[in-house]
């Protein structure tokens, strides 16, 4: 877009840095220990225990078993698997599946396709927050319902779900629960067991992992079937030679991540409350979406009225600040976000929203010198647009 | 994604503002994405447009097509301005890319609108100038064009 | 298995080592130009200019346009998305798919799976040298045919399938013609226009490229739908955030696969040809598999009699010679080769097989030093065998 | 994959070879993976095994496992070569992986098959021996263990 380069990264949900570390261990892998990790001889040996090794760490920051984690090309597609799978698997149970309005697309048009094969799906609402209603969820279920799919947290405005309310709830009326913790997975504690999660989804790119690599996590008994069929890998529910270097990179971004945790969301939460606070005092018409405090550490997502999403971004971007909107224009797609409209934004305001998602290198100064441009560009585009009259 | 131009335009507008007592005024919403255009037109009694300036809510390519139409339209007659379509100020960018090729729309119809409103105002009729909506409804593009 | 590490590396069709060259061009999407390619801003335009470049490196190699070519998570995808799309997407015309008994469990079992759903399928015989029958073929078709499916070149016996006859049959019965050219691609001359084909599936790890990433070309007018649902990402046909880095790997192995096609496989041939003419003349009771014309240029297939496969898999490796086997008991099932039974092998015999493949780097001298430590093992474990007597 | 105590004995069997005139041969087949295992044995007036050998077309496993097994069938009693069992054989490896247990129902049979025929050719009966079968046919294994 400009000839200038991005200097400030707050687009960390859209996806992140690989880390150094991430690379570094994944390097070996591609021109020395490249062997298929089926093989017998050594060098792939060498891979499949590399494989191991990341599905134990894997396994461990979520406190599920070794075996119940399945390597897939990314979020989208354990999404696609979870719930492409279960319809078929647990069809003589029923066809109803229970889902939210705020879900991402991988597990909405899922459900979209899923219809046209004879599913039905409820849609819960949410509130002005992006909370999902228990009571709702609770009358939703009926004898015929074999799924509950509920995102752990929204990627776009960062609210996090009550999932361990939601998997008792599950649990009490005999349901599958799957949720989609693409978002969540390393930012905030998840234990499978106390929340009773039958299937998670999650991509490692979201944590400085490398991209094309994700994971279906699967309680043992679950009997989904494959979704990818062919070679006998993973245990022969995912076919397709073993992404060895992504494996490593994920295992290792995993393990960094639930290491790193607590401090470093100690600090983004902190960052993040500061420029909320000072956006909120500094810039008027403006207004916070998602919940105040079951919020994603690294998730800002603000609303200013007057103002076109897509002139922002550009204008941000000019500034070297890349950002995001859940605005029409930069999606590919028109519409605009199904998430704003779900929390009840109207479609002009939902228009103008900016998403800042911080990463683990983000500064007190990224955010200042972002906040001083925001302010001047947010003046700019108000003096462009026919609505605002000061 | 956008071509210089076009972020020249979006960078630095041409033309921006309002004008207290245009001859005509067109404002034109974009049923599809919900942006919104308004462009002035002061039109002397030769039907020569003297000025014309805009206020655009939308993406980077409606702020980019408003400010390359009014360039477009300014000292030209009312009859050369309705010449000025979508096609042409998309030209005058260097093209668009296909998903913004509906923001081009706005501009033209906001022009419409103007004028409409100009003709309406003095009573006279514009030929080949019909009532224009006040939201563009396109056809859907075809999203299997594969 | 052995604590000798791999000095020669002779199982190139199940996987090849990354070339540094394709890392190298990797290296800067991991960590500088780390954006989302659906993004506007600058670092994820970067990201997205990096990956149209790829596409039209890959599109050239097969006499294709550029948004023909939809990057999967590697061959398996594809041959499950070619398939599976397409069963549904002409479900009115037909549910009848052609395909033969020696492809890939990737499509193998994607058409068990359809079968289930209510697909009719036509597992076409072949020869003894692991040829299709044309004529067959021809006979096979019905009104009700959607889709043929034949490998480009075998995976085990290194046989390259009548590719433009098939094409050209397809074409006359108006029947869309999807190949598997997972071993062919970079290897030999491909291009979908004169060869009349309609879908492809590639992965880049069998010609230096990364693992975790591939495509299905599709060709304009071919009406098949998602087979990941999501985001809107490669045309909105396969959901996911793009794995810039694999992409871009992909691209320069495949515009490196081609540049090098002729002078590489000239000097792979002639290796080729050097060891199995040894191979026949200083080892009894050995049999070359595959045919030995239209046949891969680094394709060695070879089944010795009275002796097992695993155990001189286990042999070579110990000596630091990395190979495979269409036995049993390396690929964690244990039924013999369904290739070699299919080419007429007796179950025993079948057992026996070893299969080499050559890659860039293979010597003359690594074909030597193999070759005699192949004579002293075959030797110790026809000792062994109870089925020997000398 | 491998133990290193399988590793051992398969580079380096014990007892590979034929016996002339042996007390007792034994010949099973595995039917599911078409390996074949061939066990030798010398039994001395007292019913001890005075010695044992054996011939493998089969998997590491299978060689191991052969290996293995004549060893603690050498000097034993009849009896006491009965209880030889393949989860004995197994333990004493050091373990097998799972998919490679069935490889050592092999060694198993062909000791049973070979005490069988010394049996029919001295006409005693064994106590707890039954008449082996020739091919080796496990249950499938639940294919579906998650
Ligand atoms: C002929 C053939 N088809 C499909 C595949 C599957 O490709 P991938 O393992 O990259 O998914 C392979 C290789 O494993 C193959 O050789
Ligand atoms: C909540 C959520 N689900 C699913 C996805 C899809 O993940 P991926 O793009 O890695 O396939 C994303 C991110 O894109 C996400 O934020
Ligand atoms: S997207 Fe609304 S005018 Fe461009
Ligand atoms: S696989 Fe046949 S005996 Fe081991």
């Amino acid at each position: 877009m400009s000839d200038m380069k991005t200097r400030i990264y707050l687009d960390n949900a859209a996806t992140t840095k690989t880390s150094q570390e991430v690379v570094d261990a994944m390097l070996p892998y591609f021109t020395e220990n490249y062997g298929n990790a089926s093989s017998i001889y050594e060098v792939g040996q060498r891979s499949k225990e590399a494989i191991t090794t990341a599905r134990e760490d894997i396994a461990k920051v979520l406190g599920a078993k070794t075996e119940e984690i399945y390597f897939t090309a990314g979020g989208s597609e354990a999404d696609n698997w979870a719930l492409k799978a279960a319809f078929e698997a647990y069809s003589k149970k029923g066809n109803h599946i229970i889902t939210t309005k705020i879900e991402h697309h991988a597990i909405l048009h899922t459900c979209e396709y899923l219809e046209k094969k004879g599913a039905e799906i409820t849609y819960l609402d949410v509130d002005e927050n992006g909370l999902v209603n228990l009571d709702e969820l609770q009358k939703a279920i009926r004898p015929e319902t074999i799924l509950i799919s509920i995102m752990f947290a929204n990627n776009e405005i960062g609210t996090i779900e009550p999932v361990k309310e939601i998997g008792m709830i599950a649990k009490e009326h005999g349901v599958l629960f799957h949720t989609d913790a693409v978002q969540a997975f390393g930012q905030v504690p998840i234990d499978v067991d106390e929340m009773n999660i039958d299937m998670l989804s999650s991509s490692a790119h979201k944590i400085n992992g490398p991209k094309g690599i994700g994971f279906l996590y699967i309680r043992k008994g679950v009997k989904i079937r494959s979704f990818v069929h062919g070679g006998a890998q993973e245990r022969k529910r995912r076919a397709g030679t073993e992404n060895v270097p992504g494996i490593v990179g994920y295992g290792v971004a995993a393990k960094r991540a639930a290491e790193t945790m607590e401090v470093r969301t100690a600090k983004e939460r902190e960052l993040r409350d500061y420029f909320i606070d000072r956006v909120l005092k500094e810039i008027p018409y403006v207004k916070l979406n998602g919940d105040p405090v079951k919020r994603l550490p690294n998730n800002i997502n603000l609303s200013f009225r007057f103002v076109e999403g897509e002139s922002l971004l550009i204008m941000l971007d000019m500034k070297g600040i890349a950002a995001s909107s859940g605005s029409a224009c930069t999606s590919g797609s028109l519409d605009p976000s199904h998430v704003l409209l779900a929390i009840g934004l109207p479609h002009e305001i939902a228009h103008g929203s900016l998403r800042l998602t911080l990463g683990e290198d983000t500064t007190k100064e990224d955010l200042d010198y972002t906040l001083e441009q925001l302010k001047e560009i947010i003046g700019k585009l108000r003096d462009l647009s026919p609505l605002y009259e000061d | 994604m956008y071509s210089e131009k076009v972020m020249d335009h979006f960078q630095n507008p041409r033309n921006v503002g309002e004008i207290e007592n245009a001859s005509g005024v067109g404002t034109v919403g974009n049923a599809k994405c919900g942006d919104i255009m308004r462009i002035y037109l002061d039109i002397d009694d030769n039907q020569i447009i003297q000025d014309c300036k805009f206020k655009t809510f939308g993406c980077g390519a409606a702020v980019a097509t408003s400010s390359m139409a009014t360039e477009l339209v300014k000292g030209k007659t009312i009859e050369e301005a309705l010449k000025v379509t979508n096609k042409a100020v998309m030209e005058a960018l260097d093209g668009l890319p296909p998903v913004k090729v509906h923001c081009s729309l706005l501009a033209e119809e906001a022009i419409h609108a103007a004028l409409w409103d100009y003709a309406e105002k003095h009573g006279i009729k514009i030929e080949g100038l019909s009532k224009p909506k006040s939201d563009i409804h396109e056809d859907e593009e075809d999203e299997e064009e594969y």
